[in-house]
């Protein structure tokens, strides 16, 4: 169901959320375990790692609509390949600066470290994300209007 | 703390609140600790036109009026650009916690500083309260005292009464450690006195109980008193003077002294007593 | 164009109570290039596993969707499946349809329009999937196990028995851990050392273990099946070679004054010491923090008394490289400092101590020689009060409270030991009176509520249930104010002991292992399962495997089983001559490398290397380009060159960069 | 405004307590200072709360023996602060009833020449409007 007006009643963003596969992705499935709720907005793909993450991947996701886009990673030092959330952290930061000086809100962007025993963490981080970006309305730059079905 | 030392010799004026025992019933803590001070070659500045305090933090989230009058010496002292030093420890735990407040409660504090916006106040927590104590410790230092110290209070065995005000709760005041505390008796051993630590230290007095009730104040102070002159001690030193009546009162017959820290103080700095008025 | 067929699972009611699984598998249809949906009750059953494999070969399906449970679950149940008829393993995706979706939404229509979305990725996805092998490495046929308490060395016995060669690394000069100290164990009252000291034997004589001990952990390097370790073996100032435990140089070392870690510092030792009397290896060490020859060049007795020459002042610490296949994580705990709760006055009176102090109190090898005196003068204690959950069981917001070391969790052993120190007490001293304030008497176990009830109902022990709020030292007995909740009344108790059972805590020497093994930990720092109900026993890092108190609390005999349980699996791993690796593995396009080595610095296992290599031209030209080359059994696949790679030579089979992004623009429709 | 009846609500919501976090280890009752004298302990104000059996602990002289020394605040395992619980219904019943507990007529006969203001001072918000 498309929505042009952001801030419309009963509007909902379009969130992506890449988690890596050994901490996020498994405190999602532990949410889920325990279900705990989060809203349906929230959508997942599953990375190796959050170092996989190519910038590209997120303007890719705002050009097609996305209203926010976040990373979980394991928690710095935790990484399963040792290193790789420490390149997520660098490089978001430059991303998130150059997206935030072309009109996207630094609120729709994030990264944040989630474990695989922190099911409710996951839970409030997403809660707060979809807050965030829900309050802030659709994002209008960046989207590419011929990804628009109607 | 190297930051803060090398700060001092900016903030060697402190904002002062003195609280309204220490204006009446409490006059030789106010001087002692003024005239400790002044030796020290710090300046309190009593803050204008201070309101009292209320003298026990309300533990209700919804009381505003009860904490406009701390939140109003906490704008004063961020207005001068100074941290405010208490002495009663009624006053310090109130003033402590409603700073606190003023940080973490987000409710308490926009709610309080919509009363203040008439008066032209606000506040957000810029100011550090702290207790004449820890200016003693953190802003003087005890080597530092060490050195002033005219007069030792070699072989004198104190126990230092901390009261429940000064510690709790730990994480807001965040002088010491709530059940292991070492601030005083550490003064106490800058001064030359041997500190005696007993358990009941950190045990209630009674407090205001008393003035309906003596019996239970009379029963908590006994047995402060009692466990402080078997672990040795023949003073009791406190910052407090609701904890000074209670434990006054059961004085007799303990063979214990009350005294407040201030006296010690003063007297091993070698603060003449015309001096101290 | 791909063949795809998709398949939704029921999971019972598990999925089908909040999504529409009839509608997921209705939509399925037309999406393009699904050419068959299905749905189904259980799908990883052989039933749904037939249903699979019966419609590639009806359909010629060339991919597969499931829609299910988290791939973490059943992808390799599925993958297995589609083998089996041909289908290449990478050729299937699974949509999170249980944990990610149907568990964590209560609307049927939030739920099931979700799980379409997800499945249309999933779909789009598989349209760009190309089929991997995985390549193969060895196995190096040799274990390591961290730790050499009960766990460590029950694992290891178990796998050197299995055949394979084994070495323990021990912090401490001694294996044996902390069972070593106890005196008796529950519910069964039988000696400790009786039966740990055989195993140390057992331990230090096999032919197949080698115990490091005074050594700890520097580096680990690789991957399940070949990893290299670097072990600092600490200066230990005596040749373990030519020591031969004697005992001389305890005996003539002027420096006794060292508090005794054996007996929890309730005495000392000798600066140069052996830990214990059963200790293995049983060789001497020199504590460099109290030794006067080490830090003022004096005396020197110990070196002049050994008859065999094993004193060497100038040892330095030795870094050992060894190749292992499997690990076994085994670091036991530690009981957390109880200095904090000094409402209990424990740093006040020597007579407040905490229940692994107690234990060496009653130890027959312990300071006292097994004689239940107090440590303040020596008395016999007349009333003893025991405090339960010090520390355990506690919110730790640090917003609301002080943090004093507390721990959210149940430390599990308390109860069941409290119980065995009451009642070997009062076998001891039947006119001691015992109190013990109790939150709940938690005895799971076999056996475990009978001999609590033994300790109640035989020994006549007072069981209260309250808190301790003050314990005040005075005129030589401990004032005790509590509660009795059931008499609804404040107690005040003249004891002249207090125990306190202390909360256990994973040693403070595993996280910093866990960060080199790259296995994870949760909040409290106890290593986590790989699934915490099927696989209890391995990490999530694929080869290392977890043994006791590291995991989680748990007694002895759980502990023992759960060694017994890790060295199956390690022997299972060792059993392999090779490993089928993970086929997700970087890959570079050498025709777009411009040979800048980003990614060999990003990487962090050196699996890139840059190679001259002649390139053919169009201009039928032969050129020597510097081109990147990924070494498939070393990469494991994290995709940290992918990103960094400027020219996009650098891609991830299995996560490759189209394949992501045709997720992304299937959830952003 | 006799009939003014103080509500779970609005002790739960004045304390900012949740008493569901009680273990029932009974750790403030066994650290109060004050248990002798009362009729409802701090461990039975939680329990009370949380059950929402308020009229009693409204009815209770026991309100006004908490001392606000703070010691189950600080030593509360679970971190329930039950001196806060005490607090909120002591408001409730001194703001519902426009009563106080202390009347200022009154006070002349309890003091003596040494006690301190701050005891008065301290009495007055704790037992007064």
């Amino acid at each position: 169901m498309p929505v042009t007006a952001a801030n419309k009643e009963g509007w909902k963003p379009k969130i992506i959320a890449f988690c890596c596969n050994w901490c996020s992705y498994s405190g999602a499935d532990l949410a889920g375990t325990n279900r705990l709720s989060y809203p349906a907005e929230v959508k997942i793909i599953r990375v190796p790692c959050s170092c996989r993450v190519n910038p590209l991947f997120i303007l890719r996701a705002f050009q097609r609509g996305a209203d926010g886009v976040i990373l979980c990673g394991c928690h710095p030092g935790d990484c399963h390949y040792s290193t790789g959330n420490y390149h997520t952290r660098r490089r978001m930061t430059l991303l998130f600066s150059l997206l935030d000086y072309l009109g996207v809100e630094k609120e729709r962007t994030r990264v944040e470290w989630v474990s695989a025993a922190e099911g409710q963490r996951f839970v409030d981080v997403m809660n707060s994300f979809v807050a965030e970006v829900t309050a802030l309305g659709e994002n209008r730059r960046l989207g590419d209007l011929r990804c628009k079905e109607n | 703390m190297l930051g803060e030392s090398e700060r001092r010799p900016m903030s060697t004026i402190y904002s002062y609140f003195p609280g309204c025992t220490l204006k009446n019933k409490a006059r030789e803590l106010d001087a002692q600790a003024r005239g400790c001070a002044r030796l020290l070659g710090i300046e309190l500045e009593e803050i204008p036109e201070w309101q009292c305090c209320g003298g026990v933090y309300p533990l209700t989230t919804d009381e505003i009026a009860f904490r406009l009058s701390s939140v109003r010496a906490l704008a004063e002292a961020a207005r001068r650009g100074q941290k405010l030093v208490t002495v009663c420890s009624a006053c310090h735990n109130v003033i402590k916690q409603v700073d606190h407040d003023m940080k973490a409660g987000a409710a308490i504090a926009e709610k309080a500083n919509n009363y203040l916006a008439a008066e032209g106040v606000a506040y957000h927590g810029e100011t550090q309260v702290i207790h004449y104590l820890e200016l003693l410790r953190d802003e003087v230092g005890f080597d530092e005292l060490k050195r002033r110290v005219v007069k030792p209070l070699a072989g004198q065995k104190v126990g230092a009464y901390y009261g429940c005000l000064l510690l709790r709760p730990s994480h807001v005041m965040a002088m010491d450690s709530a059940e292991n505390p070492t601030i005083i008796e550490n003064l106490l051993a800058t001064l030359g006195a041997d500190p005696v630590v007993y358990a009941q230290r950190n045990e209630c007095c009674g407090g205001y109980l008393t003035l309906e009730d003596k019996s239970v104040p009379a029963k908590r102070a006994r047995a402060i008193l009692e466990n402080a002159r078997a672990q040795g001690a023949q003073t009791v030193v406190t910052a407090c003077p609701l904890c000074f009546y209670n434990l006054k009162k059961q004085e007799e017959g303990t063979g214990v002294q009350v005294k407040y820290f201030t006296e010690l103080l003063a007297e091993a700095l070698g603060l003449d007593a015309k001096e101290g008025e | 164009m791909q063949k795809i067929g998709v398949f939704v699972c029921w999971c019972g009611s598990n999925i089908a109570a909040t999504v529409d699984v009839k509608a997921v598998a209705e939509a399925a249809r037309s999406v393009p290039g699904v050419v068959f949906s299905a749905d189904y009750q259980y799908m990883c059953s052989q039933a749904g596993q037939t249903m699979i494999t019966d419609a590639i070969r009806e359909y010629g399906l060339t991919g597969v969707v499931v829609c299910s449970c988290s791939p973490r679950m059943h992808e390799a149940t599925f993958r297995k499946a589609v083998q089996k008829v041909g289908l290449n393993p990478y050729m299937l995706e699974v949509a999170n349809i249980r944990e990610q979706c149907s568990w964590v939404h209560k609307d049927m229509a939030v739920g099931t329009e979700k799980a379409i979305m997800l499945m249309k990725a999933a779909v789009a996805k598989v349209q760009l999937n190309a089929p991997l092998e995985a390549g193969k490495s060895p196995v190096t046929k040799r274990a390591l196990v961290i730790g050499g308490g009960i766990a460590g060395m029950q694992a290891a016995l178990d796998i050197a028995d299995a055949g394979y060669d084994v070495d323990i690394v021990e912090k401490n000069p001694s294996i044996g851990g902390k069972m070593a100290q106890l005196d008796k164990t529950f519910p069964t009252l039988d000696c400790s050392s009786c039966i740990v000291t055989p195993k140390m034997v057992e331990v230090g004589q096999h032919e197949r273990i080698h115990i490091y001990s005074y050594s700890e952990i520097e580096e680990v390097k690789g991957f399940v099946g070949n990893f290299d370790v670097t072990i600092r073996r600490k200066a230990r100032y005596v040749d373990e070679t030519k020591c031969t435990g004697c005992g001389a140089c305890m005996e003539k070392c002027p420096m006794k004054k060292v508090p005794n870690e054996f007996n929890q510092g309730l005495d000392t030792r000798s600066c140069i010491y052996i830990p214990f009397a059963q200790a293995v290896p049983k060789v001497a060490t020199i504590d460099p923090n109290y030794c006067l020859k080490l830090n003022k060049g004096a005396c020197g007795i110990c070196s002049k008394v050994c008859a065999a020459g094993a004193i060497n002042y100038e040892a330095k610490d030795e870094l050992v490289t060894e190749k292992y296949g499997a690990i076994v994580a085994a670091t036991g705990f530690e009981v957390i400092d109880v200095s904090k709760y000094d409402e209990y006055a424990y740093t006040q009176s020597p007579d407040v101590v905490t229940s692994l102090e107690y234990e060496r109190l009653m130890n027959a090898a312990g300071p006292t020689g097994g004689h239940l005196k107090r440590p303040s003068d020596g008395k016999e204690p007349k009333t003893i009060v025991f405090v339960q959950c010090v520390g355990s069981r506690e919110c730790c917001d640090p917003g609301k409270g002080e943090l004093r070391g507390g721990k959210p969790y149940c430390s599990k052993v308390c109860c069941m030991y409290t119980a065995k120190h009451a009642m070997l007490t009062k076998d001891h001293y039947p006119d001691t009176d015992i109190y013990v304030f109790y939150i709940d008497v938690r005895t799971p176990g076999k056996n475990f509520d009978e001999f609590y009830r033994r300790a109640v109902e035989q020994y006549g022990v007072h069981y209260i249930k309250g808190a301790v709020g003050k314990v005040t030292p005075e005129g030589g007995k401990l004032k005790v104010q509590a509660s009795d909740l059931i008499l609804n009344e404040q107690l005040h108790i003249d004891a002249d002991m207090v125990v306190l059972a202390a909360a256990i805590e994973p040693s403070p020497t595993a996280r910093h292992l866990a960060t080199m093994l790259t296995a994870s930990m949760d909040t409290n720092d106890f290593f986590t399962e790989a699934h915490p109900k099927l696989r209890p026993v391995e990490s999530p890092t694929a080869g290392v495997f977890l043994a006791g108190m590291c995991q989680g609390p748990k007694d002895i005999p759980e502990t023992v089983a759960q060694a017994g349980a890790a060295a199956a699996k390690a022997i299972g791993l060792l059993a392999k001559n090779e490993l089928v690796g993970n086929p997700c593995v970087a890959h570079s396009d050498e025709w777009m490398c411009n040979g800048c080595s980003q990614c060999e610095t990003v990487c962090p296992y050196g699996a890139i290397t840059y190679v001259d290599k002649e390139f053919k031209m169009p201009d039928r030209t032969v050129k020597i380009r510097r081109v990147a080359q990924v070494n498939e059994a070393v990469c494991q696949g994290c995709g940290a060159c992918t990103v960094t790679c400027p020219s996009g030579a650098m891609d991830l089979k299995g996560f490759t960069n189209k394949e992501i992004m045709a997720e992304v623009d299937a959830l952003c429709r | 405004m006799s009939a003014y009846k103080v509500t779970q609500e609005e002790v739960l919501a004045v304390s900012g307590v949740d008493p569901k976090k009680c273990m029932r280890c009974g750790k403030c009752s066994a650290t109060c200072p004050a248990y002798d004298e009362m009729e409802y302990h701090p461990h039975e104000f939680v329990a009370m709360v949380e059950k929402g059996e308020i009229e009693k602990l409204a009815q209770s002289k026991s309100l006004y023996l908490c001392m606000t020394c703070m010691a189950c605040i600080q030593r509360c395992p679970r971190q329930v602060e039950p001196a806060k619980l005490v607090e909120a219904v002591r408001a409730a019943v001194i703001r519902g009833k426009g009563a106080t507990h202390l009347k200022p007529d009154a006070l002349p006969d309890m003091l003596d020449p040494d006690l301190p203001q701050q005891a008065i001072v301290s009495a007055m918000r704790k037992y007064t409007r």
